[in-house]
């Protein structure tokens, strides 16, 4: 973990009620897909985590949805503030094991940390199948950038609005064989998943969290392999050690 | 040059400013972060005889100006904190450390005391017995003086260590507990422990908390905290741990003009991963900014 | 279109929001700013038997999140109240109006209600049993349910309006003061009054308010306030008030989720003097995006 | 009163720890000089009073010392940046009985409030005597403005850098005859002038204050006349109500 100052570069609507932002600052604190950083807004005590999407030697990228008054705000902050954020939180995912046809699954916002994920594993010689699930088309996002880095890509929609109907689980019938699922989203989505595939698997999981780097105990679960924390023991955890 | 140096019942802090209980663990995760030999102490996680899960998730929910935990005294019990979290602290941190205690019954207070009156790295005990996230136990120790009292005495009995009473702001009467504990052999007194709140979701209509309700800290305790440092400072002659909302030098300071001789960090921790060692970084500048040459001469200066 | 209305003790109200006393005068003020009959009523300022001045200044001190008042009850006595304040409002305001009482014994308490109650615009008497910043009288008997019920009867004895009682925060069980004022015939009881704190100035080392104490209210009480008007839901069948730290819409219907029927609305109104008039105006809007139509029935809808 | 929007369009330091803040919007409110504005600062829970300097039909100038948190955040306020400020607030001097020659008395920030007063005196045909007292030449300010405005003016300082030494008090003697004093500064200066000025006089009076619009009573003094609110039945006394 790092804390530090990140300039704003890019906050900018992506979605319906979603939005993209790029902080400019030390980015050398990510070491695996899946990880998060944890933003400070003025006026609110708690800071806000959020998955990374993408980062390089110079920049990060989160895509965040506004669902309550702290990412209400923060769709007003503008390019050029600098933002008070922790780095390299949490385990993020091992792809050691990921064998050559990786499922990978996400749900909502759910879906970006999924990016970097993808793009290391396709960087490693991986063909992975990716699927995205979302309530309707208008709230699609980012099903063209997981195409463009080569991974093949199935859409859901609940409304059947665009690409399969139904939920993720629905598209993975037509994936054929994998070899292994990373995936993340709603709870409910995970274990729906968990259900139906067949493979070894990797889930993040979300929770109110106090601190974000393992301090306060405010965002335990309980696992076959005892107490975790999700900051900082997940929020990846393994199929086999989850307790639903 | 000025002096930070304060004593709490008879050992030496180089500065006031401690961690609070439940927001720096067991020191672990902020020593990766800086060296923690620059606290005061800190006071680690509320440790009970048992290992505890404590309360469902969410155990965290925001307010204006702080936070509400219902954590539920997670910790690995007693008996893991002597095997696994203590040598692995020697290790990062080498002053004496405060041993957090809760329980759930007289006899277990004291037997946990007893194991932890073994360590020769604890310096003190400071005995919870306000958290309010707990049910059937703690909260009501800390409500009723009689009760107060009784956990001292028997925690007393078992300990040659300094014995700091942890106390609830949630009472009508702060003063008349600290000075039953005081009465029945306390060496010191810790406070304030959270303020129980809640909050209530709007979408889904239930309370935030899996709880129902949790402990408010932070910045918004403050002036409560404060007040009660105050009066019990005027209620008995021990020495007083003050906390609550403690962010910035500047409280600090605020603290022991009231009453306090060492001062906790708790939420700031959290938030603000390098606040306490922030906080111990700045008291020499702001104390000079004020004129305070030497901290243990303030001490209650407000009175 | 969503339906605000609640019924108070047998009053309808058009909305639930009532400037709460201390911070709305006796009405004149904010009537110059706009025309406060959108309001549901609101609580005019603590009045005593006799004219009092209050406490020396500073009177008021800031806090993370909320304020400080050391006000003591400054009000012009009963009888100018009758003779000059109610006229007055009488022009601007045509709705019942709630009328806070405080007292320091409990006859003086029934003398100023009687005198009260004969006052066709007062359509509530919210006795005021917790006011922190008098000495000698008001806090004490909030925090003892045996005095609160005193209180209560020699009330209810002079008046045919419905008696709303005024609770203090500063008590270890609310819910048994607020048991023994609906036993003793309360017809609701409204909470909570500040949390008693303080704050001390770095460059004179001494208290901020020359009271040296005062009560605490802004956002920083929100949850401390929630969690009160939940506990007292509980405990009582009588209608509740619901106050501290309330500045929002959503604030409002958090306050009714746990239990309050109407809900009061302090210091939001002295450092936004619209904030009144603005919540009733989004409240609609704000039921309208979380699905509620009709306000009166999602009353303790949290439980 | 009245609440709005104020854009600022100057944030200036002027001499030690004293700011100059221009903001632009409607002055209407403003109807006599010693009146005050109360703004609202991010992250502060109370507004903080300040004196009327000066205003015209588009703009208003305070002049605020550095004396706390509040203050010391708002030096990095960028003009361009809108503050919530209610106006007009307060009574402010009554000039009707002022007499040919009045004699205004400022010390430290009371002076700012002077500014406005002196510039309407002379409008009105009047010759005012000015005198300000400093504690060092290094914290002077503003004397050359009342200069260019025609008045005469006297500077004291404590520690006798500049112009006479001592306080306000040691400068009366040098104005010679006068018909009225108005003057704002600290308590402890004001009672010392009251102690020596032989007219009728006008004092501003400084209260931590609650709400600044009457509305908390916060801010209650004893006067002769009953309890005021120095907020709106203030800030300005007349001498013979004052209680000391
Ligand atoms: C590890 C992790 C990764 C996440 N990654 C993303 C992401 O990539 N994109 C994205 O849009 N969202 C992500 N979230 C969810 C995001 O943290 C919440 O949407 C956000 O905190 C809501 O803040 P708010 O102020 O808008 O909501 P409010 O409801 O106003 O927030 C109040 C409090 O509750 C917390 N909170 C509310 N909802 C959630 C939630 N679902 N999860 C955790 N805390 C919550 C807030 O952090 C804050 O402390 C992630 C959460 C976690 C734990
Ligand atoms: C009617 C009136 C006119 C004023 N005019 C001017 C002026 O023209 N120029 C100027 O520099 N100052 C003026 N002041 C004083 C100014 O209000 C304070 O210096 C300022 O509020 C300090 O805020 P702070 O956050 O820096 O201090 P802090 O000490 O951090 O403030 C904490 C709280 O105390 C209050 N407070 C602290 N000191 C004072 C004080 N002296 N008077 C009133 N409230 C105080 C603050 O408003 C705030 O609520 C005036 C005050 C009043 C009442
Ligand atoms: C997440 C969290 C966990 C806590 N756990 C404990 C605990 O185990 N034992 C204890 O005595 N106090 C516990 N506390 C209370 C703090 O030690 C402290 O008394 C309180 O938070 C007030 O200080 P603050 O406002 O600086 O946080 C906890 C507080 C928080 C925020
Ligand atoms: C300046 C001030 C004066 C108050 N005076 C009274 C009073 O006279 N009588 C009373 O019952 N409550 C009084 N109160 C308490 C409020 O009515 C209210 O209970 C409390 O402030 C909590 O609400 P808030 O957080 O919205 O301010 C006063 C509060 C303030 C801030
Ligand atoms: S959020 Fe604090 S331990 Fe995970
Ligand atoms: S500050 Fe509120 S009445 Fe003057």
């Amino acid at each position: 973990m790092k804390q530090g100052r990140y300039t704003i570069i890019e906050n900018s609507p992506l979605a319906q009620e979603l939005w993209r932002l790029r902080l400019a600052g030390d980015t050398g604190a990510f070491t695996a897909p899946g990880q998060f950083l944890d933003i400070r807004l003025d006026g609110f005590f708690l800071r806000r985590p959020i998955s990374v999407c993408d980062w390089d030697g110079e920049a990060v990228t989160v895509i965040y949805k506004v669902l309550g008054e702290g990412t209400r705000a923060l769709t007003a902050y503008e390019p050029g503030k600098w933002l008070d954020v922790l780095t390299g939180l949490g385990n993020g995912y091992d792809t050691a094991e990921s064998g050559n046809r990786p499922l990978v699954v996400g749900g909502g916002v759910g879906i970006p940390p999924l990016y970097r994920l993808t793009k290391q594993l396709i960087a490693k010689g991986k063909r992975p199948a990716v699927i995205l699930g979302f309530n309707r088309a208008e709230e699609m996002f980012m099903s063209d950038e997981f195409r463009a880095l080569g991974a093949d890509v199935i859409v859901t929609t609940a409304d059947g609005s665009c690409g399969i109907p139904g939920f993720v689980t629905d598209g993975v019938p037509a994936v054929g064989a994998y070899s292994y699922v990373f995936a993340c989203g709603p709870t409910a989505m995970l274990r729906a998943l968990d259900a139906v595939i067949e493979s070894p698997a990797q889930y993040s999981f979300e929770e109110r969290m106090g601190c974000g780097f393992g301090a306060c105990m405010g965002c335990t679960c309980q696992t076959k392999n005892g107490h975790k924390r999700v900051c900082k023991d997940g929020p990846v955890f393994r199929r086999e050690e989850i307790v639903w | 040059m000025v002096n930070t140096r304060v004593t709490l019942c008879g050992v030496e802090l180089e500065n006031p400013v401690i961690p609070a209980s439940g927001t720096f663990g067991y020191g672990r995760e902020f020593a990766e972060l800086y060296d923690i030999n620059c606290l005061g102490t800190f006071s680690f996680k509320g440790t009970t005889r048992q290992p505890r899960f404590g309360n469902p998730t969410p155990r965290v929910a925001e307010c204006p100006g702080g936070m509400l935990n219902a954590v539920g005294l997670q910790n690995p019990g007693v008996e893991a904190v002597i095997a696994e979290e203590l040598p692995a602290l020697a290790k990062v941190f080498h002053k004496p450390v405060m041993a957090n205690v809760s329980g759930f019954s007289v006899e277990e207070y004291a037997e946990t005391c007893a194991m932890l009156d073994a360590q020769p790295q604890v310096g003190w005990l400071e005995v919870n017995i306000s958290c309010p996230n707990v049910h059937g136990g703690g909260m009501s120790f800390g409500a009723e003086p009689k009760l107060a009292a009784e956990v001292t005495r028997a925690v007393k009995a078992v300990t040659a260590k300094p014995v700091i009473m942890k106390l609830s702001p949630n009472v009508t009467d702060i003063a008349a507990v600290a000075a039953a504990c005081e009465e029945a052999g306390a060496d010191g007194v810790s406070l304030i422990n959270t303020l129980l709140g809640m909050r209530i979701g709007l979408k889904t209509r239930k309370p935030i908390l899996a709880n129902t309700t949790g402990g408010l800290s932070g910045g918004a305790v403050f002036p409560v905290a404060l007040r009660m440092v105050y009066q019990v400072y005027e209620a008995v002659r021990i020495p007083i741990v003050g906390m609550g909302g403690v962010s910035r030098a500047e409280d600090v300071l605020e603290m022991i003009l009231a009453g306090a001789t060492a001062v906790g960090v708790g939420a700031a921790n959290l938030v603000e991963p390098y606040a306490s060692r922030d906080i111990v970084q700045n008291l020499p500048a702001v104390m000079e900014q004020y004129g305070i040459s030497n901290l243990a001469e303030i001490i209650g200066g407000a009175h």
